[in-house]
Order: structure tokens, then C-alpha cells, then sequence
């Protein structure tokens, strides 16, 4: 039956998350992104809260409590506080879920428990590839079956490559479909290059060449080619999920500062220009959340979600652009200025056409 | 509850229901009454009042009833505009007029008004709502119609002329039913002085001047109406005659903002709606696409796709964007919340959201798409009214924008 | 050089044919939309004013000053009174133009006179077909040769259809590209059938089926699949520039209604919302007609205007629609109503997805 | 003259040897001083200082000069921001300082300040003007620094606080420069009591406070100064020290109309600017389309199109209409015509689309798009501001809305 509240367990989990987005990362997202990388205390603080570690499996030490729809509440208000730091933070499910769903018991034991532990560990997911036409279904590095091992070859970018992080998980076209492989950062044949880009710039990431890697069978994850389909399908909600978070943000800070703001003696909000084009933010992002979390009760009643989570996905890509677009016109020439959030919005936001899987739920 | 996006089993079979009943009835006939503008839809009007109204409960009688009343009020707009907005507008129901006596009526009123539109048998009849105004618009507490009280018949005697009565000449002529007229009873008090009335299809003193000529919906009588000292028993009254003076206090438009209300519970279901013929658009481009042999493909990126697939897919986007605030809405109503906000959020959305997706779907399709031998034309025709009636987009961007901003409306017009 | 000024010649062109429009037009429009044909005496009147006639050549008639950018000058202002009629009394150009730039000496002497003389003849040209995927360059209209014949098959529909029209050109498919001909309306195997439209009511159109129609060789005129090309681009200024006029004349009864109409004691044009969507009108109107003129001059120095043509067509459809749809919103609840201009030039503006070559310049 | 689409040959001259120097001089350091903000972009500055302001006039030497004058300076404007939008506006040149200075001066003043830019030699100097205040914003009329006169030393001593003045670190700190500021010298005359001033670089009392961190254009120098108690001459009055109090007719605020119209000439200007930006975003565009096998079919009809077909033509179509706005609006100056709705129709125009254009390509190009790599991404950042100075889209709305409408400024704000 139709319903729009979430449970009470999730309401407290989005009540302490938000705090937690409000107190710990809202005040460091500037820093994080000047400075490259996301700071270390709050990604720990994060991962106390244990937010990743609750969904990953009770056998190797985590919560057990799989839901996509939790996961879309978290990823929300986590990217309200910033989005760079909300997907840093999140980062361990990229290897964790893959893992946990699909890897073999010995790959399970060698790399949950890291995740879950009381230090941080960071995960990575190779998806992105460096070219324009990119299509996530069709990647270019490929893996060849060679006796006991398999080959890597391809190169890979927009990895996530956090301070830390031991492996990464990598999508490559086999003879049959998609295939994912998980294989240590340092591992022979594999080199990062870190990357320059516009926005989320507190989450460093790598270009991640693949020459000739050789990795054992073991390492290939027993993903099919659905499987993996539905997994970047859990990208793209759990992606939009934090794109309607910034545009919330975003939103809230221009509608903050349009009542702040006077001109001719009055606060810019009392003009219909300023007034209307919040209150179409407003509606937009409730309706993509919507979607997402439409996407995301379908995950878990285990649908084939292609066709939602498109949706979902393009609906934030293209109202999240317009919201933060419209929140730099809020704030006139204090729009342009690193030192008010709008601007860290819109370069975050302009990353949506290629941000593949840089989160899962 | 958890959230959930599914319906309930109730829910659903209202949804296949009503749109059985707009394949079958309404569909078939939507051509024909698009082009005779202002005949009645004999046929339409008869099976509602004779069967439509009672066919889903006959039919659900022994199936769960659906507890979630207001969403599926909404689905039942939304698939019988599917089938034909303008013909949705002309059922035999007591429409907004009846929500007014829901809302602000005594449970007498509700039993004197509202009892024969349950009644099996006798002729069809109409409720309506007279709230605009030649020279007010969107302006409500601009209304100029007066109410005196005559104390010695005790009865209230109406004058001024009211325009865009959706339903009106039905709910003027036919005896039986009614139509709720907004006036001032005293126009020092502004809104204050503001309420409403019901006054009985051929009351003397009421007349029908006509019905406009519209782009859509032309099966919807659009009626504009003259009281010239029309008398109605005291009892017709809804709420209270006491008039509140505006105060420093937010409390001096009460009554006002009581009538208003009304619009909480009928904008969600005018953005189903719209949701209704957005998608008949949608589902007929899809269904001629796939006829053509195009796949709409999902899980492709955006920039390798066709402009038409990607047409579509925002289509559908907004759509289901605008549906699922309606239903939000919706579901506020039933559990009690008060959703002023939502609502206004699903009647802007959906309102624009459709306008947009009909008027793509006529670009799309071309020559056929512009050609009266498809429906496609007349959907874009009909959606537009869902951008303007029941507040138009931008009296709903208002509302939206001053409950975000907590600006009271002297702060923001 | 860079000039935006018309010629005095053509500032007095644009006078007289406003001054019409106006006076003659305007008032006429909603009837010519209701009655489903123009006012006769409105397009008898046009007809004297020549303003096709003096595009066309002396030899026969004509006045022999053909300027693509004169005829976008002046469909603009016809256009700005009414689609429909304006489309009505350029209509002779259909079958005019081709006739002159491509019919043999005879069909010219035949066909060129009757549209130059003292009463008005409409013409017809046949191009868009009843399609969803009609494309303009790929009829589906066939023309095999047979002998010393043209054996033509196929449907068109949206074809001008005026009362006293006595030829229709046809665009149809040969084996080597494009090729057109000149027929009579009541030929043998010709069968046309009025249409009705959401718009353009005013101009009665047939869809017109070819069965088996045979038709000698001298009726296939002489361009070739590029010069149809061409021609067709001719279509696209002229529709630009008629879809520019509509536009304008959207644009000006909503600022003449927002100035008039008050709502809290105030004219609605003093509220941002209102007043700033017309400023986009205006500015949208103005950016899309320059775009129409720039293509016009490029056809009068005899460039291929594809790419021009394109941009013009395809911005104004995109604008005109914005705009009228915008005034409807402007007139509120009057805007869906056929007493008021709004949805008349809002449905008028709607078929622009198909107008292929209702006018030529 | 006819309408007329050809650039005179001088202007394609001028075209073609600008975009040879963005070629040249610009690209190649233009991701450099976008990562080091606020270093000065030595060798760009040098080479336009010592070749660059010379080097079209010693080419197109033999040629015909270009006729139309103001077409062509926004041509230079654009191929430069096609060249560096951010190196563009570093550039040594006297700019809106100039600009304040030739319009409102006398030929005294034009000569005394303006001549050092024009002689060969010297060391680079920069002109720019200082509007905005933190308080103020787009209201150019609520401006706060203060001009008083002191009759003893017949100087005007400058107090208060600007920001956003653009090159306003090489007009404060390189001898010869001058800042065009803009203070009341009598607050209860609202507008009429705005005035400029000429204050030449390192004057005392100007103080530096420091440059903007910005989205993009990083290599130019957005400067925040401090004027206390800063004096100068009696002579660096531009205009007319008369107050004229507001009165019932318009001409109240003469001066300050006067100092306003300097947008009318700069707004051009600026719009030329971003269609620069915008062109350098698409035509990277089309050339890694052409590169990857991709056509663009001009002739196909759109629902046949690939969804990056039909970006490619209507991204094609918005900027070559903002340029022809530009242009209209610059062939206005050049006839004397008087082009402020103009002027901004296309500041507002161009802004707009650029910025829809640079943020389009971002997506299309999908993760080297993003990366800077490429000059994408930074395209997209600096297209943004040309949104936002000399106006934001807004303030240009209103001030088309205003001529459109035909209202005052009280009416519409």
C-alpha cells in the first residue's frame, strides 16, 4: 500500500546521519575540496557510525541489514553535508557489495572483515573508462581466460583511490558479457595515475591502466552479466540518491540567503523571480526523490530496475543541474566565489553524465 | 508502514476498473464530443449516472475494499482522463460543489445536498463550484458577487456574475442539482467577508448565460452564470455567517482560508488528471513507436541514444515525477496530514509536466500527430487546462513558494 | 557589411503589408479559423497588393524582384495577422516559384499568367506525407517513368487546398533522387480529401492520394534533387519566418493583456513572473528572427542554406512554442479560451514539427 | 544599406588574426594559470603589452580599416574568450575604466589618463572600475563609499569598501593605471548623487585587501579594495559634481543614467565574451564528433536525429543567435543608435546559452568532459560568470521587461 514515511528505524538513521552530515562534514566540505582528499577524522567518525559495515554480512562481522531504501535515505542526507566526502565515506561498499554478493568465500574472509574492522578502509570500483562515447555496458578493457588466470587490459578512470585502500574491484568486457574481477591495488601490471577534475575533488580518484594484469580464477566474482547489469543499476540509485541530496542542499542555502539578502530594501525572496525559481527547485527535488526511492523499493523486492533507475538517474542528473545552476543565480556574483557553496554544487553536479557507480546501495 | 509504492489489491482493481470503463466508454466517444462542443454526452452521462457510479463497488463487492480512499480517488481521475477529460468533467457527480458541502457543510447539508447523487434511478445531476470572477481571476478575495441577508424572508439574496463554472450548466438546469457560489457578505471585511452558498439548479434569480468556447476539454460545459437578486433559504449557508475583521492575528481570513482549503483535496486529483492525459499521450507514442519497431533502450547512456528515445524517457521521468506527488498528496489526505504544500507541488508539476510531454508527443508524431484523425492533438489541447484551472501554474509556484519561504502572502504576490 | 536595417524599399514593404495585416487580417482570423477557410475578400485583397506576383518573372506577368529576404519581411507581417490566412495568400508561391525556377516554357505559360492576374489562384504543393516518420528527404511518393510517361503513387496529406486552385505540385521519390511535378488538381487517379487539424484551421488542406496517376513527361519539372533541396530550405525560411511573426503577435496581445489585467490592485505585468517571461519573449523572438534573416541573405547570395535553414526552423519552432504557450499562461483562464488570440496561435504554432514548405520565398 | 549577414573585410581580418593569437598566445597557458590562480600570466601580459595591442594595426596596415567599429571590437572580444576568457580579462588595457573615462570625460581627462596605454613602451598597466559594494550587489544605487569634498586642498577624499572589481589588483598596484570608483557624494540625493572618480594606481588610502577564489576565469583578478580617506585631485571628477535631487520627472537621476549607460557599451561587449566561450566548447565538440566518424545531419528531420545530433544543431542555434543579438547590438553603437534593451537582449541571451552550451558539452563528453585534461570543464566554469557580471541574467531581464513594458524602474523591480 502506497506510503511515503519512512520505517522508524530509518527515520532515526536519517535523523543521525543528518546530524552527523550537518556537524562533521558540512563545515569541511571547502577544505576537502581545496585540499584533494576528504578528512580523515570525519571519513573514521563516519565509519563508526557504521553505516557501510550495517549492510555487509553478519558471517564476516557486519550488520546484516541489506536495503536499498535505507541506503538511498543515507546516501541522501550524506551528500547534503557534500558529496565528494559522502562517496569517500561510502566507499567500502563499492568493493564490499560486490564482494558480498559474489565473491568466493575465500575472497569474502580476505576482504570483509578489513571492511568492517575499526579502522577505515577505503573500496574502489573500476567502471568509467576514458572516452566520450563511454557506455558502462561496453567497456573496452577486457579480460581473456588464459589457463588458471585471466588477463587484464583496458584502462580504467574516475576510480576512487583513497588513502588506504588495499583493492579494487573492475568491471571488463569477457567473450560473454560483463565480468568483475577484484585484484589488489599493487598488483603487478596495474598503475594509477591520479586525476585532475572539475568537482568532487575531496575524493581523489585514479586513472587506473591495466596492462597485461594477470589475476587467478579466484579473483573473477561469480557475477553474470544480469548481475552485473543490476549492480550498476544500484549505482545509479544509490548516485541519484546523493544527487537529490545536493540539490537539497543547494536549494537550502539559496533559499537561506534569498531571505537574507536585500535589495531596494527588501529581501530577494519577496521578488517572484527569485521566489518561483526556489519554489520549482523545491517541487523538482521532491519529485526526483520520488523516483529514487520508487527505484529503490523495487531493488529490494528483488525487480530487474533498468528502467526505474534510468529514470532516476537522469531525472536528478538533469533537475540536480538545474537547481545548483539556479542557486549560483541566487547568490548574483557571491555565486562565482569559493567561499559561498553554491558554486561546489554545481562542479560536483556537472559530473553526473559519467559518475557510474561511484556508490552502491 | 515502510515506504511502499505499491498499491494496495483495492487500488489496483480501481486503477484496471476505470480503465476498462475509459476504453470502453469513454474512448469511443471522445472524438465525437470533442467536435460537438456544448451537446450533451448522452451516452457518457446516461451509463455514468445509471451504472459507472455504482459498477466498481458491484464489482469489488466481494473483494477487499482499498483502505487507501484518497489514492485511489486520484486513480479513478487519473484513468478516466486517460480515457477523457473533458468527458471526466461532465460526469453527473456533485464534483467540487460536493467537496465544498464535504468540507465545510453540517451533517445536515451533506444529508439535503449530497443524498441524490447516491440514490439509484432518476435523472443525472451536477454539482458545481462558481468562484471566479469576470474581473477577478485567480484573485479569490477580489470577489465582488454579494450576499445580503433579508431578514424578514430569512433568506440571502445573491448578486453578480461568476465565469468558468466547470459543470455549471448541468448543475444549474438539471433539478436536483447545485451548484456553491462564493460571495461576499461583507466586502469591507475582505476575505473575511467571503463565503459560500448553495444554491439549487433553477433557483429564480440564476441564470445561465452560456458556455465557453475553449482550446479543450470541449465536453465540459465551462458556464457562466448571472444571480440577479437570487434568493436562497438561510440554511444554505455553509459555515458560519459570523464574519472575522482582519486582524493583526493570521486568524482574520479563517473562513476564507477554509474555502481554500477545498483546493488541498482537489488539486491532487486534478493533477491525476493531468497525470490521465499525459499518459494516454505517452502510452499511444510508445505503443506507435514500438509498432515502428523502436525499442526505447534503458540501459544505454543518454548520449548514445535517439533524440526520440531519450524524448521518451524524460517523458516518462516527468510523468511518474508527477504522479508520485500525487500520490503523496494523496496519501497525506488519508493519514491526516495537511498537505497545502504537497498538494500545490503535485498540481504545478503535473500541470507543466503534461503540457510539455502532449505538446512533445504532437512534435514527435508529425503530420499524424497534428491531424484530427488521431487523439493526439486533442490530448495536447485538453492537458493544457490542467496548467491553468484550480490555480493556475503560477498561483501554485506562489503557494509552494511562500510555504518554503515562510513568507505570509503580503510578502510575497 | 554588417547591417540590420532593411532597405527603404523594403521598410515600405513592411508598412503596407503590416498596415494589412492589421486592418484586414487580424480581425478576421478567429472566423477564418472557426469557418475552417479564409475570408475571401481578405485574400482577393492581399492578392492586389502582388506580393507574390512580384516575385514572379516579368516574361510572364510578374513584378521579377525575387528576394528570400523581402519574403520573410513580409511573411513575418502576414503571419503576425494570422497564420492560416497569411499561409493562404502566399500559397500561389507553392506553385508558383517551382514553375518559375524549374517548369518547361509551356508549363510556365500555362500555370505563371492565371497566378499573376487580376483574381486570386491559390496553389498547392504536395510534400509531407501522413507519417509519424515522414522525412522530408525520403517520400515515400513514388515516380516511375513509363514511356513517354510519369506513373506517380503515393499519399500526401497537409496540402494546401484553396477554393479556385487549379494545379498542385508534388515532390515523389525517382530512382535517382528527388524529382517534381505539376498536375492538375482534378487529374485522372488524383483523389484529394479535406483534413481537419488541431491548427492553422484557416488554411483548407487535403490529404491527397496518387493512385496509379499518370502524367506526361513535360509535367516532371526540371530540378534536381539538389535544387529540391533547395527549395525545400525555402520552405523552411519562409515557415521561420511566418512561425517568427506568430510568435511576435503572441507576445504582443500578452504584454498588451498583463499591462491591462490587474490582480491585488496591480497589473500583472509588474510581477517578476510575468514580466520576466516576456522579457525572454522578446528576447527569444528577436534572437530567432536574426537567425531567419541570416539565412534569407545567405539564400539571396545563392549558398546551400541546409545547416541555416535548419538552425532558423528548428530555434523558431522551439521558441515559437515557448512563447505562446507562455501568453497563454499570461491571459490565465481567458488563455483557454477562443475568444482571446493565445490558443489560436498556440495550436497554429503547434504543427510547426510538419509544416515542411507550407510557403516558399 | 540592405541587411547584411558579411562582415566587412576588415572585421574578417580582425576575426582571423585574434583567433591566431588565442591560438598562439592563449591555450597554451590556459589550464596553467586556471590551476595557479592569482599568479599574473607573465608571458600573456608581456606579449600583449609589448606586441599584442599593436600587432593588429601593423598587419592590417595595408588593408582597408574595418568600417564598422564596434562589430569589430566585440569580434576581438570574442575570439580572445574562444582563446581565455579568464587571460582575456587580464589582459593590460584601460577596460570599463576606459570605457567610464571616454564616455563621461572630457578630452582633458581622456588624454591624462588614457594616453600611457596607447604610447609603445612602458611597463603593462591596467584600467578597471569599482562598482559594487558587499552590501550592494546588482542595486548600483545603494552604493556606500562616500566622496566628500575638502574645499582646502580641493581634493575628494574616498571612504568605503568595493568588491568584484575585476583587474582591479594591476589597475591598484601598476604605476600609471587608474580604477574608475564609484561613491555618493551626497546620500540623501539616492542616485543623482553618484558620481566616479578616477583614482590612479597606489594612490594612499587605497588599499588592496586582497583577490577572489573563484568557479573559473581564476586567471583574472577579481579584486576587493579599501579607499580610507583616499584623496584625489578635484580633476579626476568625471562628469558634473552638481547633485540633481529626485523630482518628479525622470531626469532626476541623470548622472547616475549617464554613468549606466557605460553598460550599454560594455554589455555588448560582454556577450561577446561568452559567445567566445561557448564557440570554444563547441567547436571542440564537433570536432571530437567529426574525429570519432559523427555527422551532424542538417537535413534530417529531428525526430530522426541522435539525441547528440539535435544538442549539437539547437547548441549551434542558441549561440549564433546570441551572436547576432551581439552583433545587432554593436552595429546600434556604430550608427549612434540608441541600444540599451538591445544591449541587454543579448548580454542576456548570450549568458544564458553559453552557459547551457559549455554545461551541455561537459555531458556529452561524459568523463573527459569532467577531467581537466581537457579545457571543458574549465570552459564550463568560465562561461558561468558571463551569467552573472555586468548584470546577472536578471537584472538583464529587468531591464528588458522595463523597456518592453514601457514602465519606470519603481514599477518593476
Amino acid at each position: 500500500m502506497i506510503d511515503f514515511e519512512p520505517s522508524e528505524e530509518q527515520a532515526l538513521i536519517v535523523e543521525t546521519v543528518h546530524a552527523f552530515a550537518e556537524n562533521e562534514i558540512r563545515p569541511l566540505c571547502r577544505v576537502a575540496d581545496e585540499a584533494g582528499a576528504p578528512p580523515k577524522n570525519v571519513v573514521e567518525a563516519a565509519h563508526e557510525l557504521g553505516l557501510v559495515a550495517n549492510s555487509l554480512p553478519e558471517a564476516h562481522g557486519g550488520g546484516g541489514e541489506r536495503s536499498a531504501m535505507t541506503g538511498v535515505l543515507i546516501a541522501e542526507e550524506l551528500a547534503w553535508g557534500d558529496l565528494a566526502i559522502a562517496l569517500a565515506i561510502l566507499s567500502p561498499g563499492l568493493l564490499g557489495f560486490p564482494v558480498a554478493d559474489f565473491g568466493s568465500e575465500s575472497l569474502q574472509k580476505e576482504i570483509l572483515p578489513g571492511l568492517v574492522g575499526d579502522a577505515f578502509v577505503p573500496g574502489s570500483l573500476a567502471i568509467v573508462e576514458p572516452r566520450f562515447d563511454f557506455d558502462v555496458f561496453h567497456p573496452q578493457t577486457t579480460a581473456k581466460r588464459d589457463g588458471d588466470e585471466y588477463l587484464l587490459d583496458g584502462v580504467k578512470c574516475q576510480v576512487p583511490w583513497l588513502e588506504g585502500g588495499r583493492h579494487v574491484a573492475v568491471i571488463a568486457r569477457e567473450e560473454a558479457g560483463l565480468a568483475a574481477f577484484v585484484l589488489a591495488r599493487d598488483h603487478a601490471g596495474l598503475q594509477a595515475e591520479p586525476e585532475l577534475k572539475m568537482g568532487i575533488c575531496g575524493l581523489p580518484t585514479s586513472e587506473v591502466t591495466f596492462s597485461s594484469v594477470r589475476v587467478p580464477a579466484e579473483a573473477r566474482l561469480s557475477a553474470s552479466d544480469d548481475e552485473i547489469r543490476q549492480m550498476i543499476n544500484r549505482g545509479r540509485i544509490a548516485l541519484a540518491a546523493a544527487g537529490v541530496g545536493t540539490a537539497r542542499a543547494s536549494f537550502e542555502v539559496a533559499r537561506d540567503y534569498a531571505k537574507e539578502r536585500e535589495t531596494f530594501g527588501q529581501p530577494i525572496a519577496t521578488r517572484q523571480a527569485i521566489a518561483f525559481k526556489l519554489a520549482d527547485m523545491a517541487i523538482e527535488i521532491d519529485g526526483a526523490r520520488l523516483l529514487v526511492w520508487e527505484a529503490a523499493a523495487a531493488l529490494d523486492r528483488g525487480e530487474d530496475v533498468s528502467r526505474l533507475a534510468r529514470l532516476a538517474y537522469d531525472q536528478t542528473m538533469r533537475i540536480a543541474l538545474t537547481v545548483t545552476d539556479g542557486a549560483v543565480q541566487v547568490y548574483g556574483g557571491h555565486g562565482y566565489i569559493r567561499e559561498y557553496l553554491p558554486e561546489l554544487h554545481l562542479r560536483n553536479i556537472a559530473g553526473f553524465a559519467s559518475f557510474e557507480t561511484l556508490a552502491l546501495v | 508502514m515502510p515506504i511502499d509504492f505499491e498499491l494496495s489489491e483495492g487500488s489496483k482493481l480501481a486503477q484496471a476498473h476505470y480503465r476498462q470503463v475509459a476504453v470502453d466508454q469513454m474512448r469511443p466517444i471522445s472524438r465525437k464530443y470533442d467536435l460537438a462542443e456544448h451537446h450533451l454526452p448522452t451516452e457518457w452521462v446516461d451509463y455514468w449516472w445509471d451504472e459507472g457510479r455504482f459498477s466498481f463497488h458491484d464489482k469489488a463487492e466481494n473483494k477487499t475494499a482499498p483502505n487507501d480512499g484518497f489514492v485511489t480517488v486520484c486513480l479513478q481521475a487519473e484513468e478516466l482522463c486517460w480515457g477523457d477529460a473533458g468527458l471526466y468533467l461532465r460526469m453527473p457527480t456533485p464534483a467540487l460543489g460536493g467537496s465544498a458541502v464535504s468540507s465545510a457543510g453540517t451533517n445536515e447539508q451533506r444529508e439535503q445536498f449530497m443524498s441524490a447523487f447516491r440514490e439509484k434511478g432518476g435523472h443525472p445531476i451536477w454539482g458545481a463550484m462558481a468562484i471566479t470572477e469576470p474581473q477577478a481571476g485567480s484573485d479569490a478575495a477580489a470577489i465582488e458577487t454579494t450576499a445580503d441577508f433579508d431578514a424578514d424572508t430569512e433568506e440571502w439574496i445573491l448578486n453578480g456574475t461568476k465565469i468558468f463554472c466547470t459543470a455549471g450548466e448541468g448543475a444549474s438546469t438539471a433539478d436536483g442539482g447545485f451548484i456553491v457560489v462564493w460571495a461576499t457578505i461583507d466586502k469591507s471585511a475582505g476575505r473575511g467577508g467571503i463565503k459560500s452558498f448553495v444554491v439549487m439548479a433553477n433557483t429564480p434569480g440564476m441564470e445561465l448565460i452560456g458556455c465557453e468556447k475553449k482550446l479543450g476539454i470541449r465536453a465540459s460545459d465551462t458556464a457562466t452564470l448571472r444571480f440577479d437578486n437570487c434568493r436562497v433559504p438561510k440554511e444554505n449557508l455553509l459555515g458560519s455567517a459570523e464574519v472575522r475583521k482582519k486582524g493583526p492575528t493570521k486568524t482574520g481570513d479563517k473562513g476564507f482560508k477554509g474555502a481554500m482549503a477545498t483546493f488541498d483535496a482537489s488539486r491532487p486529483i486534478v493533477a491525476a488528471m493531468a497525470t490521465g492525459v499525459g499518459g494516454a499521450a505517452l502510452d499511444f507514442l510508445k505503443e506507435e513507436l514500438e509498432n515502428q519497431g523502436i525499442q526505447i533502450r534503458y540501459d544505454t547512456p543518454p548520449r548514445e541514444l535517439t533524440a526520440i528515445e531519450r524524448d521518451v524517457i524524460e517523458m516518462e521521468a516527468e510523468l511518474q515525477a508527477a504522479r508520485l506527488l500525487t500520490w503523496r498528496a494523496a496519501w497525506m489526505m488519508n493519514t491526516g496530514k495537511r498537505n497545502n504544500l504537497e498538494a500545490s507541488m503535485a498540481k504545478a508539476k503535473a500541470g507543466l509536466a503534461v503540457t510539455k510531454i502532449t505538446q512533445k508527443t504532437v512534435q514527435i508524431l508529425g503530420p499524424v500527430g497534428y491531424s484530427k484523425k488521431l487523439l493526439v492533438e486533442k490530448w495536447m489541447r485538453d492537458a493544457k487546462i490542467n496548467d491553468i484551472y484550480e490555480g493556475t501554474q503560477q498561483i501554485n509556484q506562489l503557494i509552494v513558494a511562500r510555504r518554503i519561504l515562510d513568507y505570509p502572502s503580503a510578502m510575497l504576490r
